[in-house]
């Protein structure tokens, strides 16, 4: 494969975010820019006077990578070079929460814009604060597990929902377990025109706290679990999902991880589980996801 | 050609003829006529280039981030709230040195919600980065704007400007212009060509993140050419008076100065009152003058020094103030003088908020007491010239 | 320097009579600045705009306190406007009203021009929009500015038929208060 | 080294931190069982598993030793091993 996310940056041992970036722009090729919000990803990849980044890169802050982008592209338009690929790649506390506005504009204003989330459920550059990507039952460190707390006490916010209410033409979830599926979507939503929305669930071996080497293995039961699930709204409609063969109960995954290990200590855990389960099943149900 | 045309026109044709390759704003008031006019300008065919109507603020000045660092000329216009809701970029666009250039059209910051004239805006925008021109009238608003494009392009500058024009009092008033021919703006401003952009063929990172040990050199390198561009200012004023034969003056501009004992110190619309006054008090004897500022930042130090060398007492008048001290203009020129010899009584007037008119009989008042310190009467130092302390 | 006041209501063309006084005395040679009375006036609330006339270039930016002129679009301003405020005595008020000047009760020494402007606007206009006239009655009644210029003035405003008829609406009023 | 306006830097230029450093257990592969399935690379977040004259080896200037090559290889050919420094 080749390579545009160079080593000798700093991102954690066994951080999906890097895997996630270099399939990211495996796919995209090298005619590609990338505008990336403040995060993790910015800050691993780009310690002054270094930069992991192969392709043509730009930070700017937090809430406005789309907007940048969408700069890019009209200056881009405006000289004439329409055949490069624009993405944003940021992670979801910039993407679900304070990028919010900016990414609908850039969605209403139809930018050939490809936004890439990739997911690991809270600020972790910060210290694994709640995002509104966080799940039910979650414990972080602004909703820790306590005597009178089980965690995040909301859901997800449907990100991939908004976009499609945006009449963003090609949005789809993703997975760093499946890099095939990925790269495909990539080139998927680059080949379609106008904005499209990806997110790509991606662990954080620090915020959710699992064992070495596990990264891929949770995205990977994430996705068997159905907490998950994998697919493409094309135009509006549901275009695909990846079927899950043999569905693995929720525990599995919640298990491995030290942001529920009060689900398996309280009196109260059990009944959590029970939710975690039912918003797997719903998932099944919505998306079709067994056969 | 001279004609008689609303200030927000003006400048919109200003702009136009700086070929701005992208163009991003949103709607505020009263900053509104310059970009429907530049729209209406983009429907009629007569100004190429991209319009991108954005969802805030915000996301105008950033988007021209994206647009600048492709290597586009960028152009957005704002006011007040929006000013302030773009803050941030502010400073990120200034660090990241993209020549963009923003006409604010001044107007006051709620609450209480005021959609008038006053400059607390732009002043409070000061230590951002951004290099800031104040227009005395239209013709200079209109003037400035490709000087500024001038400045800020420069390679050895690389700092954004905003050119700060009256909101209201400028932007919707109807007065006989010059308005640019294109012609001399291409032989004044030549295309911008930046040395680095965001280039497939050399894939450079833009805006990487800086720690403790460089971080220092940053903001030194953004001061330094802040401080290199008070001549630029100097030096982009007699070009466009070579091209144009119009002269404001360079970072400053004086006004019956050469003997004046009263010193009035001021930016923006409310000079043209002052300079009428001025002649009316000098019929009358009273020796009174007038101090310019046309760029506020960089700060005109040692041409204040200067200019206010002879002077027996220092009038500042501006439409701002700092809560908590005294009001910005001011403890800016006070500094300015204390470690030169110069040693007369410095009296600030915050006058002018939120739309307050600024009349002829204000001017006088605060002559009246400027003389008053001058023969020794001590009085505050710093006082809201048209308070209506009966409402209080 | 002559300083002029308009008063109208939002959606009567007030800023544009102001706009095309400033215009029609550069077309005379002279200096001039127009302006509104900014505001967050909607449509029907009464509004100001002003005007000023010079040889020389204007460079005062205050609101006009002793106007010369005043031009009152709509009678029923009357009732809640304070219209002749400041007006010098030496000056005028032109006001649009079927009433003679001495029934309208002004508290001013100036010298009121009554015309019937909404009644030549439905006549030459077909509909009661009465800046233009107003101008016409300006024009006539003080001098200020030429006929042809203000002709002019209207020219960049309008074209076409549009244009005819407030043209025929400038020379009706101007002939009218010119007797 | 001057400082660059805007902060500009050159692409790739992260290779001259050698974040091998950072390992405490390094990734032993046994080319042996290796059926070249490449995921071992796929998945490296270092971008540092390469195929070198046909074989799949980690390069241990940037290698973190995370684990993930020897966790995902459908064989189990790779093994971490404790390194001695």
């Amino acid at each position: 494969m080749q390579n545009l996310f160079a080593p000798g940056h700093r991102a954690c041992a066994g951080c999906a975010m890097p895997t996630t970036v270099k399939l990211i722009l495996d796919a995209a090729g090298p005619n590609t820019v990338v505008a990336s919000p403040t995060g993790c990803l910015e800050v691993v990849s780009t310690p002054y006077p270094e930069s992991a980044w192969m392709v043509p890169w730009v930070h700017s802050l937090f809430e406005n990578a789309s907007a940048v982008a969408s700069g890019i592209e009209v200056a881009l338009k405006r000289f004439g070079k329409t055949d490069i690929n624009i993405l944003v790649i940021g992670g979801d506390g910039s993407t679900l929460d304070i990028g919010m506005g900016c990414i609908s504009g850039m969605f209403d204003r139809g930018h050939n814009v490809k936004y890439i989330c990739y997911d690991n459920e809270a600020y972790m550059n910060t210290g694994v604060q709640r995002s509104s990507s966080t799940p039910y039952g979650t414990s972080t460190s602004t909703t820790p597990s306590g005597k009178a707390s089980f965690g995040n006490p909301r859901p997800k916010k449907d990100m991939p929902a908004i976009a499609v209410a945006h009449k963003v033409p090609y949005v789809a979830t993703a997975s760093v377990a499946y890099p095939v599926d990925l790269r495909n979507k990539v080139k998927k939503a680059i080949a379609t025109p106008g904005p499209a929305y990806l997110q790509v669930n991606a662990p954080c071996i620090t915020g959710w706290n699992f064992e070495a080497g596990n990264t891929v293995e949770l995205s990977r039961l994430s996705v068997e679990t159905c907490l998950w699930p994998l697919y493409e709204y094309i135009n509006g409609e549901l275009a695909s999902v990846k079927k899950i063969r043999s569905k693995k109960p929720v525990e599995e995954y919640l298990k491995v991880q030290g942001r529920y290990r009060h689900l398996f200590k309280s009196p109260d855990g059990a009944e959590l589980i029970r939710k975690i389960q039912a918003i797997a099943d719903a998932n099944v149900k919505k998306f079709g996801l067994v056969d | 050609m001279m004609k008689v045309i609303e200030g927000s026109h003006a400048v919109a044709h200003a702009v136009m003829c700086c070929r701005p390759d992208v163009i991003s704003a949103y709607p505020i008031t009263p900053q509104t006529h310059i970009v429907e006019h530049l729209s209406q300008l983009v429907a009629d065919g007569k100004l190429n280039t991209e319009f991108l109507t954005v969802d805030s603020e915000f996301s105008a000045l950033s988007s021209l981030v994206g647009a600048s660092v492709v290597g586009a000329r960028c152009y957005s216009s704002t006011t007040s709230q929006g000013l302030a809701l773009m803050w941030e970029v502010l400073y990120n666009s200034s660090g990241l040195r993209l020549p963009l250039v923003m006409t604010v059209a001044n107007r006051a910051l709620g609450a209480p919600l005021n959609i008038w004239n006053d400059q607390q805006d732009s002043v409070g925008a000061r230590d951002s980065g951004w290099i800031q021109l104040y227009a005395e009238n239209v013709q200079e608003a209109v003037d400035m704007t490709p000087q500024a494009y001038k400045i800020a392009e420069d390679p050895d500058i690389l700092l954004p400007v905003m050119v700060c024009m009256d909101g209201f009092i400028l932007t919707h008033v109807y007065e006989p212009v010059y308005l640019l021919e294109q012609d001399k703006v291409d032989s004044y401003l030549p295309p911008y060509r930046p040395a680095v952009v965001l280039d497939t063929a050399n894939p450079k990172t833009f805006g990487a993140f800086v720690d403790p040990s460089k971080f220092t050199e940053y903001r030194y390198m953004q001061w330094d050419a802040q401080i290199r561009a008070k001549q630029k200012i100097v030096d982009a004023a007699l070009d466009f008076q070579k091209i144009f034969g119009r002269y404001y003056g360079g970072l400053i501009d004086t006004y019956h100065a050469e003997d004046a004992e009263i010193m009035i110190v001021t930016m923006g619309s409310v000079i043209g009152t002052i300079r009428d006054c001025i002649d009316s008090m000098r019929a009358e004897g009273i020796k009174v003058g007038l101090t310019k500022i046309r760029s506020y930042r960089p700060f005109p130090a040692e041409a204040l020094q200067k200019a206010l060398k002879d002077a027996s007492v220092i009038a500042v008048i501006e439409k701002d103030t700092t809560v908590g001290n005294q009001s910005a203009l001011l403890t800016d020129l006070k500094a300015a003088l204390y470690n030169s010899k110069l040693r007369m009584p410095v009296l600030g007037f915050t006058a002018g908020l939120g739309g307050r008119d600024i009349t002829v009989t204000d001017i006088r008042k605060m002559v009246e007491i400027s003389s008053r310190a001058k023969d020794g009467v001590a009085e505050s130092d710093y006082q809201f010239l048209d308070l209506k302390k009966e409402l209080l | 320097m002559k300083e002029i006041r308009f008063h109208g209501r939002g959606g009567q063309g007030a800023v544009t009579a102001a706009e095309m006084i400033a215009i029609a005395a550069y077309e005379d040679g002279r200096y001039s600045q127009a302006f509104p009375a900014f505001g967050v006036e909607r449509r029907g609330a009464p509004v100001m705009a002003f005007a000023r006339i010079a040889d020389d270039p204007i460079r005062i930016r205050s609101q006009i306190y002793e106007p010369d002129y005043v031009v009152v679009q709509d009678v029923t301003l009357l009732d809640v406007v304070d219209v002749a405020s400041g007006l010098k005595g030496t000056g005028k008020i032109i006001i649009n009203t079927d009433r003679q000047p001495s029934a309208l009760n002004l508290n001013t020494k100036a010298e009121v021009v009554a015309i019937d402007a909404t009644k030549i606007a439905m006549e030459t206009l077909g509909r009661p929009i009465v800046n233009t006239t107003m101008l016409g009655a300006f024009c006539g009644s003080t001098g200020e500015i030429k006929l042809e210029s203000l002709n002019k003035a209207l020219m960049t405003k309008f074209s076409g038929e549009l244009a005819n008829k407030n043209l025929l609406a400038i020379k009706t009023a101007f002939e009218r208060v010119s007797k | 080294m001057k400082l660059t306006i805007g902060a500009v830097v050159e692409p790739g230029s992260t290779m001259v931190t050698k974040t091998g450093a950072w390992r405490t257990f390094a990734p032993v592969v046994d080319h042996k069982k290796c059926i070249k399935c490449s995921l071992c690379e796929i998945y490296c977040p270092e971008a540092c598993i390469h195929q070198v004259e046909g074989l799949f080896v980690p390069d241990l200037d940037y290698c973190k030793g995370c684990g993930i090559c020897s966790h995902e290889c459908p064989r189990k050919a790779i093994t971490m091993i404790l390194e001695e420094k």
